[in-house]
């Protein structure tokens, strides 16, 4: 029976080998435990990387988990390693993102009504970045693309599900302050 | 792209263009610039400065989109509708106020413009975190233990020999020989017979090509080979009486390009 | 100043990125400190890393530090990189590996001819699955490959050997009936 501290252990080198983000399952599986005790070793194993003699953090993306470096060293690291930079987002291209981040999956022509203004443009640089995908096609006349937003939105927004955004209903309030 | 607008105040204000693309968002800056509530609009004023921006873009011969010409018109009914009577517009009141479904429209737009703020400061605090490329392993293929029986492979078979005879339409035993012929082509008698004398120096053809433990077709183009090899000289044919067996002998190694060659003459027969 | 836990952390993170081999001369610069101070915090650091719950360490290799894995995780990490394949095989690769069992060594064009149909993609799966292997070439204008089954062929169809198949003969004879 392995310790908690060798899980750990374990756990930190799949990730650090895999880069990308691991689902739950697989690291279940590798191990051979159940879900329930991975996740709450994954869970502690959070909090201790927010020690400040930890560079990485581990961030928990839908059902997968991936280390990434932390905002605050992000000086010192570009310094030996400079990073791609891709273009920032246009103020189109985000609202459209978060027209689809709030009622995905959701077709273009509900984009487009709206923002009041033809989006292709926004939609075509979101497919492009990978931040947002296809999701089937509506059942309606025409069989509309409907568009989903993909874990590497998730991945760049810092967020570990849609859930995590605020409710639509406090986006009204947000500016009476 | 700049454009000049001139202002009631006469501070000429700079608006960049592309600012603005859509008429929500054009409609929001004059909102805010006029300190205007969505609930609260003042029609008159903000379709004036509207349609003023509108000719501006005219003249500097812009294409405007159709989207700013609709709300254009948009605005100018519900300008007028209100230059009518109450009376007038409670006669009418089975058509949706105009009115109405623009604030509708505004305030549903006002919320994605708030979120998108609201992304848009994530991704800043977020596009400091550098990842690590993913280390290059492969990954190793397990194939499960799925039991396979012999009976599919045996239907399989046979399915494919019906298919065959149906679609040739011809006795049974051609997709047999079909089979066969590969197997018992000359060629592969005479790779045959070349690997027996890596070990032995003769052989009896009837004990090593026998009839009643191969295929009639084996032993024929066996026969045939020890013919090809003998009219290579290659080997040597003895018989003492008609029906004894046949010793076939080596004469020479046969070297693989010789084999080649004899197999060139041999597929020409 | 940065406190050596935030220099700790700092360096976690350029190495991280990093993946080779990192000398210190780049790291004293990025941070910007003597080399002698960052050296004796980069001994302190390997310390840290053999613990336990850490699952990767710090390597010196000449003037450079590199992260890698523990070996003794090694055999839980490479278990996520194993892909399970349960397919069952197609009616073709069924056929194919038919005719093959039946007739081997032969060639595609054989089983084509048989097949009536392209057998390509049946005989590529075959060999990924090793049920059949190559078996040399013909010899016939082109030189095409033979094919044959293999032990794996015979482990999973139960057989200890090829003879084990229900003979030709009583195949075709059981369509009489």
């Amino acid at each position: 029976m392995l310790d908690q501290k060798t899980i750990e252990g374990i756990i930190e080198a799949m990730l650090f080998v895999h880069g990308d983000p691991l689902p739950l399952s697989k690291i279940c599986e590798a191990i051979g435990m159940d879900e329930s005790s991975v996740y709450a070793i994954l869970e502690s194993m959070m909090k201790k990387y927010s020690a400040s003699d930890r560079g990485i953090q581990l961030r928990k993306i839908k059902d997968s988990y991936q280390f990434c470096t932390k905002q605050e060293y992000a000086s010192y690291v570009s310094k030996i390693y400079v990073k791609h930079i891709s273009q920032t987002l246009s103020n189109a291209a985000f609202e459209t993102l978060a027209i689809i981040a709030y009622n995905e999956p959701v077709t273009k022509a509900t984009i487009e009504q709206i923002r009041g203004v033809s989006s292709d443009s926004s939609v075509t640089k979101l497919l492009e970045r990978n931040l947002i995908r296809e999701a089937g096609k509506l059942d309606a006349p025409g069989r509309p693309v409907l568009y989903e937003t993909t874990e590497e939105f998730l991945r760049c927004f810092g967020l570990s599900s849609l859930d995590e955004l605020p409710p639509v209903d406090t986006l009204l309030n947000a500016d009476k302050k | 792209m700049i454009l000049q607008v001139s202002e009631q105040t006469d501070n000429p204000v700079l608006l960049k263009l592309n600012n603005f693309e859509g008429p929500f968002e054009l409609l929001f800056h004059l909102l805010e610039k006029n300190e205007m509530d969505i609930y609260d609009i003042d029609i008159n004023a903000i379709a004036d400065q509207y349609l003023e921006y509108l000719s501006g873009m005219e003249r500097l011969d812009l294409d405007i989109a159709s989207e700013f010409l609709v709300m254009a018109a948009t605005l100018l009914h519900i300008k007028s509708r209100m230059l009518l009577p109450d009376k007038k517009v409670q006669e009418d009141e089975e058509e949706p106020d105009p009115k109405e479904e623009l604030v509708i429209r505004l305030l549903e737009y006002k919320k994605y413009k708030t979120a998108a703020e609201i992304l848009k400061d994530k991704e800043e605090k977020w596009k400091d975190c550098f990842y690590k490329v993913p280390e290059a392993v492969e990954y190793r293929r397990e194939y499960e233990n799925t039991p396979m029986s012999i009976s599919d492979l045996a239907d399989a078979y046979r399915y494919l020999h019906q298919a065959f005879v149906n679609k040739s339409n011809k006795n049974r035993k051609n997709i047999v020989s079909l089979l066969k012929h590969e197997l018992y082509s000359v060629k592969n008698k005479l790779k045959e017979i070349t690997e027996l004398f890596r070990r032995k120096k003769e052989f009896n053809f009837n004990r090593t090509f026998d009839l009643r433990k191969r295929h009639r077709l084996d032993v024929i183009s066996g026969f045939l080979a020890v013919l090809e090899l003998a009219k290579f000289h290659k080997v040597t044919l003895n018989q003492r009486n008609i029906n004894d067996d046949i010793i076939v002998r080596k004469v020479d190694d046969i070297k693989l390009t010789e084999l080649k060659e004899i197999m060139e003459e041999s597929t020409e027969v």
